[in-house]
């Protein structure tokens, strides 16, 4: 038996293990929900700095939870960092797809062997819409994937292949679950690092999405 | 027709009545921040229908925030009959109507919508994005490849007017944003036959530094002063 | 016989010409040479606001000789006027591209029957290149062409087809010389104006250029 | 790589010793204005061969100005293998190299090349212009039509390096241009790999407010103080 998990403990541990694989320096674009807990888990010494892509370049925490005229993309107040600027979202675009984010940590409904990502619409229940997100996986120097590993009735979200409609195709370079971190790496798949208590040969066999098991598999730090 | 040098500043109600049915407007504002918020309430009021919308979200409506929002507001008072936007996540509403084929809505990725409302303004008959590539988004549209390279070939957008938000105006229109209220708004100005800023002030030339300023007070029409909307005042 | 101008007079005539066509209030991108002159004949009470290519909104003389802070395209110091403002080339072409320009005035090397303009080069000769030409014939709104009627060999600039690689095709609205005022309404090369003095019939014999005299032909303002 | 977030102040000589035998850069500048000269000294005597040049104009070398300025020097020293420019006129020596085939030169139209900067720099595949449509500059050009209207179409240009002129710069980088010493300068920011700022000075973090930021940090590598040359001091 995979062990057992609180929403609290799942969301955190896959914030957590993120925030210490991102580089020192990075700048780094956070989609809504576990991206956003990144920032409270950073490793001591090791600094990110924000974008959001309503136009931060060195998002903070609110000085004034009132104030509406410095918002992230979701709508909550914040702040400016020094050293930060404002853009328009024509420069923030092409901040976000020229290349010029080194990481983004998404959400997603699925996300598959390919390295796809599906987390804008279920075609008849829900469409959000894309926003961003699409540009963003074929911009960013490097795309997290932040993700419970199942859905609530047991599926795995990580698929051989994903069927809803994707985000973006053969983006993704690291998903990160309460289970595991798979990296991409030249278009294998593979389990690097494995939760304690968790039985590979358990978590492949619950999971669609073929993972190469590393030869070096580590116990995932959390 | 030349823009006025001095640029008048009308009512909210002068704005919003230069649209009519069947009249594409674009609106500026991400989310809660850049919007113009007074001008919409107008339009809103003025109950003018048939309207079609370019703009970035479909704001808010939903069980957080059940008052509708800015162009929430004219959604759910049926005076939008189609959107091209990137994201109603927000907005419960939109949804449904768009689930119940009530609105026609065109969802484009968020940077591939600002890239085409700026290829408008400048004059571009077109982009060609790697956005979207081996998606469903991809579908029906036309592709490129170059070098081995597939892109999605993205077409411009204009508008008969575009109603912005910025913090402050000089006499002559120049405009400067605060904080995140820039987003869209500085693209759609360049983008629309009519263009009317809603803004906190309006102070004499020579106060905005030529150095400072964001959108060149040739692109507007008219500005008009935010009012009193408990979103408005935030923001 | 044609009347005798020497290059000052022509040139003046010419802008002075132009200054009068164009609309109160109007923003004027103006090319090297005669078009310069513009700006010291505009009509009383008339104001045009002046673009620079390269970044100047509403364009005024210069304040200091020696600052290269400010100046205009062709490298001379210039002053913002009050109300204008400074920006970037990407915008500035925007502007130009996009039709929110009322007016330019360039200079040619040869004009022709089909409103097509020529004025980047001499193949073999002289190329000094299109710089922003090209881009401003396509998008203003309204396109002068300030040119010396003739050639210093006696050859006319205003031709049936222009033999040098074209700036733009079927770009110009008004031709100006020292002799007439040519308009193109709706692709007819329409001689509206005429020099005092000039036989219509001889000019046209000298200009290449098949001209549609217009049947309330006037005396050229000057 | 990430960038630092303090940029460090470096040598002209430092930021000219980047450039290698074939190294592709973009100079910011338009004529006299916005041109890091302090930089293209160093490069100048350094004598580096086989530099590939992204910019605006050749600058000047003609009778009225006989001294080459600028980029005008690296040619007349024969560093230069190749450009792509909009202008030249005002450089005789250049018109006279590339009229010999002793440099090749690859002439755009002006909104065209900006574009290309851009695009490059914003990730896109390329895009549509009706600047040159039916002009000799078209042949050999890809073009589309849409709609009964013919594009040029325009591919994306990027460098390997880019120097650039700033009026000012914090010490995060962020960048505020003064008078038209803007042009292609902010364009090009976003366009290369390594991005190095020439400025009049640099001030502590807080002194350039975050709204009046033009070109942001993130993509500043390094600053280098402008020096003595008397272009540098007129601009």
């Amino acid at each position: 038996m995979l062990p057992e998990l609180n929403e609290k403990e799942a969301r955190e541990r896959i914030a957590k293990r993120i925030a210490a694989d991102l580089e020192d320096g990075a700048l780094v674009n956070l989609g809504i929900g576990i991206p956003q807990l990144i920032p409270n888990f950073m490793p001591k010494g090791v600094n990110i700095f924000l974008q959001t892509e309503n136009g931060t370049i060195y998002a903070g925490p609110a000085k004034d939870p009132n104030d509406l005229r410095i918002i992230d993309a979701g709508g909550a107040p914040i702040s400016v960092l020094p050293g930060g600027s404002f853009v328009s979202s024509d420069l923030s675009f092409a901040i976000l797809r020229g290349g010029h984010i080194d990481a983004t940590v998404l959400g997603a409904l699925q996300v598959d062997r390919e390295g796809s990502l599906a987390n804008w619409t279920i075609p008849n229940v829900r469409t959000p819409g894309m926003g961003g997100a699409m540009d963003i996986v074929v911009g960013a120097k490097k795309v997290y994937v932040a993700t419970r590993h199942f859905e609530k009735n047991g599926n795995s979200k990580l698929m051989k292949k994903c069927t809803l409609p994707l985000t973006g195709h053969g983006v993704v370079d690291v998903i990160v679950t309460e289970y595991c971190l798979v990296r991409n790496i030249n278009g294998r798949m593979v389990l690097e690092e494995i939760a304690e208590g968790a039985d590979p040969a358990e978590l492949q066999d619950r999971t669609e999405m073929r993972m190469e098991i590393s030869p070096d598999l580590k116990i995932m730090a959390c | 027709m030349t823009k006025p040098f001095i640029k008048p500043i009308i009512t909210p109600e002068e704005a919003a009545d230069k649209v009519r049915e069947g009249t594409t407007i674009m609106l500026g504002g991400f989310n809660y921040g850049g919007v113009p918020y007074t001008v919409i309430d107008a339009l809103h009021d003025l109950g003018t229908r048939d309207i079609r919308v370019i703009c970035v979200d479909a704001s808010h409506c939903n069980p957080k925030v059940p008052q509708p929002v800015g162009v929430a507001r004219l959604i759910v008072n049926r005076q939008v009959s189609s959107m091209v936007i990137a994201h109603m996540g927000l907005n419960a509403a939109a949804q449904e109507m768009f689930a119940k084929g009530e609105i026609d809505i065109e969802l484009n990725p968020m940077g591939t919508l600002v890239e085409r409302i700026r290829a408008g303004g400048a004059g571009l008959g077109g982009f060609l994005t790697p956005t979207g590539v081996d998606t469903a988004y991809e579908k029906n549209r036309q592709t490129v490849e170059l070098d081995g390279k597939k892109f999605i070939l993205e077409r411009p957008l204009k508008a008969d007017i575009a109603f912005i938000r910025a913090y402050m105006a000089d006499e002559a229109g120049n405009l400067i944003y605060y904080g995140t209220g820039r987003n869209f708004n500085p693209v759609m100005a360049t983008a629309a036959d009519i263009v009317i800023a809603e803004v906190d002030k309006v102070v004499p030339i020579g106060e905005i530094d030529p150095n400072d300023v964001v959108t060149p007070g040739i692109f507007i029409d008219a500005l008009v002063l935010k009012g009193g909307n408990c979103y408005a005042a935030r923001t």
